[in-house]
């Protein structure tokens, strides 16, 4: 089911979106789309939250400690579809962007986002995530208040939520703090968004031992939706201007809108046995190794 | 013993020394001292990577663990070339160094009788770090313990997921703690230990994820690394921070336990387990 | 309105006035212009307490509110006489004065159309706190929702257990959470709305339980009395300690909402609800 | 079934227990009861740990904050029974009692208590839990972490717990702080062990104006086990010395564990749903109200 489902998707890939994956790539390394990833006034998670949701109920706290603005989340519709949307929330300038920490979330925040998925499980309404953060935050407290088993326990829970989580990727995809919120049924992502292991300044200073070396660790690390896609980590591609969204908001939104309502359409028509298992499914399979027994 | 060399001795000091250096009280040891000692200070409790072998040996009863999956090995999908060369030249330059094909060893064995699937971890490849196929042997040994109906224990020693797999690497957390999941529907007991270190990625999915953590002394544990962390803050951290005992003390483990007890804590533990 | 002479203005200022004292702001409020503004100060935004008809009149759709379990009355088990006389004498007293039988109202109705089962405190009687027929009934109204499938409301307002029944009272946490414990399992939203004041055993139990927790403005919601804890730590707190504010800080109460806004509020919220 | 078996568990008590519910009352004040609940000799649960427990393992940690010393917990085993045994830590003096906050529980506490539960159903062993706290710990960074919502979730969930849970009242059973590991499919009590909505102190400040007037609260709260027993609240009193169990500390730990045995046989004759069933109509069933229409 499972396979038949990638199959499928992966045809209709090449049918439909290989010009636009093609257009990704055109022109533009993958530095570049790193730096338009990252650009000012490129539209971050409350610009979306204006133009293709609408009924949006923030709800807040983790129930155990804070209420952390990096993360934002609540009820709202989309199309005339019910759901509960979570994501980073970046600013719209550097008052906003210390205020909600650049979108780099604390443990609380993962904590929060799980309480936000298990209510949509409680309410039976899917649940869209909207992928934009640096990463987790690095810090003292997070460490100590638990980043790390609060990404994991997010990852490990997110396997079991019985309701359909879309998961876009609409500007940095950073690490384990994506990942935290971003382990989903399906996963989209904007044509200059990227999503990686480690940023490209990271792993330019461990492995180049200089962050000026972070295009060339940007290559290398396949960041960008059309390797992704290849990868078969995400499952697909929406369209936005090729100088970035920020240069067409407006058709950009509507294109992630109708990706979004386009894969809850396709999830809704399974029972959540096999919601479930074809989740179990995708996540098994990710990943390329060699099985030196049989090859 | 090559190994020793590189993870727990100062890499300058000359191979033909018998002295291995504690690198937390930086003490002398003979290395004969330091081997009977399972790689544990005399002098300081530091807990010294060991190798997943030696780690089987003592964690398994004689003669009952049995390897699974390990014929499966890393691919250089992503062409990865940093400074150094290529992931395939490195990761084959990994193997034959220390005869793993894995940062991982998967199995199944007896634990004072009792049975469990296990996945140990070792440092020497690639720093133990968390790939596609270290992910395939880590989620295919918790579905072994899934379909057996027996605990799971996985021994975690990693720097981290693995860049040179790029995001492939990232979605191994995805991926193992998927396996975890299952477990935990079905009510299969999983414990984690941590020994040092267990940063990154690997903290941050299955490593963390334990029904019971526990850690081995002053074994560093942490989602950022130290170096991050304090360009963050501009300022040094405290000596103690990530380690073992701070986790304790933060709620995060449930016991630090002492190498040489592991293998009794362990059955003690999983002795409760009714079903 | 006599009760609004107790609970929202100055004991010692004449029933004759027609001024209420906000206790926030200290503003002199003419009590026209206060009930019009719902008991809210329209000066500092100060939620004061409201009857449980009129929080009923407010939140339900017109004359679709069904009270049910009225006829569930405290009794005096343990005999129980302090200084100022029985508890028997007590409860007497409150309902004379109050007209009604209990701190709290339960029932169903409609909000905005749509179908609920709700109790709704009342802090004239008894300072609305916890006893066994408070928590009878209570109970009896998330069974309703839990039989009929749907959403259950709480609207509290509460001192607290009820001194007055001893054990029994501390129970009554337990009996009520048992109901929400129902309900989770079942999965029928539970909303919990905080008004001024929620707390000791009742902020312990059903209140803080909520799937989503709204607060009033500036209500004080908290477990240990203020008091109390000036003692133990042997210092003033800072004014905000224990308010609606401090909760959402803090990550208990998803919104804080206005009195005029609330209706809306927990309909739109109701709206999403797909079973 | 419910009131079936608490039929029979009220003919048993009016069978053996009799005698020593009045001895437990017989001489004796509730204030003097109070105070030998509260004598510094008076065994605690370290002492059970080591005279009825054995093959303790000590688990820590809440996963979210930290590990709190006031309570603790871990696997155990009593009479060849496997368990998770939680309870409140009180120190053995005053040294002890700092680094142990005289056992009052902060959340984490409670959270690590919920936590050990859990990993009880897990394993598929039952609960015991031992309540001697003079009640959750009032102070700033409690409150702020939410000691109410940590208590109220306990409650709840322990509704849920799909083991047998046992719960047994050693010394203080202070108020929310007792009752947040003490919703259990049976209440056992030491015979000078109080159970209390608030202390006798804090009731008579309240109620009296004066906290000297705490013999008289005592005696109006009914706070003693036979008091207890006869409101339905607990299900059976075990012995102990006239003057209290630090009067005879290994005949009092062997009555515990008798008692507890008979319990655990009794409740792992259940299926998990009659256990649930029955633990829903017992609590559902505390409390004295009149019913205006029927009576
Ligand atoms: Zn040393
Ligand atoms: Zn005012």
């Amino acid at each position: 089911m499972s396979s038949k489902s990638k199959k499928n998707k992966t045809d209709k890939v090449k049918k439909n979106q290989k010009p636009g994956l093609r257009k990704a790539g055109n022109g533009l390394s993958p530095w570049e789309i790193v730096k338009i990833s990252r650009h000012p006034a490129r539209p971050v998670f409350q610009d979306y939250l204006k133009l293709i949701f609408y009924n949006f109920i923030a709800l807040h706290g983790d129930r155990r400690f804070a209420d952390d603005p990096a993360i934002a989340g609540g009820f709202a519709k989309i199309e005339g579809n019910k759901i509960i949307v979570v994501g980073h929330y970046k600013g719209k300038n550097t008052e906003e962007n210390i205020e909600r920490n650049f979108g780099m979330a604390k443990p609380e925040g993962y904590r929060k986002a799980l309480r936000l998925m298990r209510l949509a499980e409680r309410f039976n309404i899917p649940v869209v995530t909207i992928i934009d953060t640096p990463g987790a935050f690095p810090g003292i407290e997070a460490e100590e208040r638990g980043q790390a088993e609060s990404i994991a326990k997010n990852i490990t829970e997110m396997a079991k939520i019985k309701v359909p989580i879309v998961a876009v990727v609409i500007g940095e995809g950073g690490s384990g703090g994506a990942l935290g919120i971003g382990v989903g049924d399906k996963i989209l992502m904007l044509s200059r968004s990227i999503y990686s292991v480690i940023s490209p300044e990271g792993c330019a200073s461990i492995l180049w031992r200089d962050a000026a070396y972070a295009p060339d660790a940007a290559k290398a690390l396949n960041l960008t939706a059309d390797a992704l896609l290849k990868l078969d980590v995400i499952d697909e591609i929406i369209e936005e201007p090729s100088k970035g969204a920020h240069t067409g908001i407006n058709k950009t939104a509507e294109n992630v809108k109708k990706s979004i309502i386009k894969n809850l359409k396709l999830l809704s028509n399974l029972s959540v046995d096999e919601l479930l298992e074809n989740r179990y499914k995708k996540y098994s399979n990710m990943g390329k190794f060699a099985d030196k027994k049989t090859s | 013993m090559a190994w020793l060399n590189k993870s727990d001795t100062e890499k300058n000091s000359p191979r033909k020394s018998l002295w291995i250096k504690c690198k937390k009280c930086q003490s002398h040891i003979f290395e004969n001292e330091w081997i009977k000692h399972l790689n544990v200070c005399p002098n300081c409790n530091f807990h010294g990577n060991i190798t997943s072998g030696e780690r089987i040996n003592l964690i398994f009863d004689k003669n009952t663990f049995k390897e699974l999956n390990s014929n499966i090995e890393p691919v250089d999908s992503l062409k990865f070339v940093d400074l150094k060369g290529s992931y395939k030249d490195k990761f084959e330059a990994n193997k034959k160094k220390s005869g793993l094909s894995e940062a991982v060893i998967t199995g199944y064995g007896k634990i004072n009788g009792i049975d469990v699937s296990a996945a140990v971890m070792d440092f020497r490849y690639l720093g133990g770090s968390l790939g596609s196929a270290t992910g395939e042997k880590i989620l295919r040994a918790s579905n072994y313990s899934y379909e057996n109906n027996i605990p799971y224990i996985v021994f975690s020693e990693s720097g981290g997921a693995r860049m040179q797999e790029g995001i492939l690497s990232l979605m191994q957390m995805a991926k193992t703690c998927s396996g975890i999941s299952r477990l935990n529907k079905k009510n299969i007991p999983y414990i984690s230990v941590l020994a040092n270190p267990t940063t990154g990625g690997v903290t941050a999915s299955y490593a963390m994820m334990g029904d019971i953590n526990i850690a081995e002394p002053f074994a560093v544990i942490g989602f950022a690394g130290r170096r991050v962390i304090e360009q963050t803050i501009s300022q040094k951290l405290p000596d103690d921070f990530q380690t073992a005992e701070y986790l304790l003390e933060h709620g995060f483990v449930d016991a630090i336990v002492n190498r040489k007890d592991l293998k009794n804590y362990i059955s003690n533990i999983l002795s409760f387990y009714n079903r």
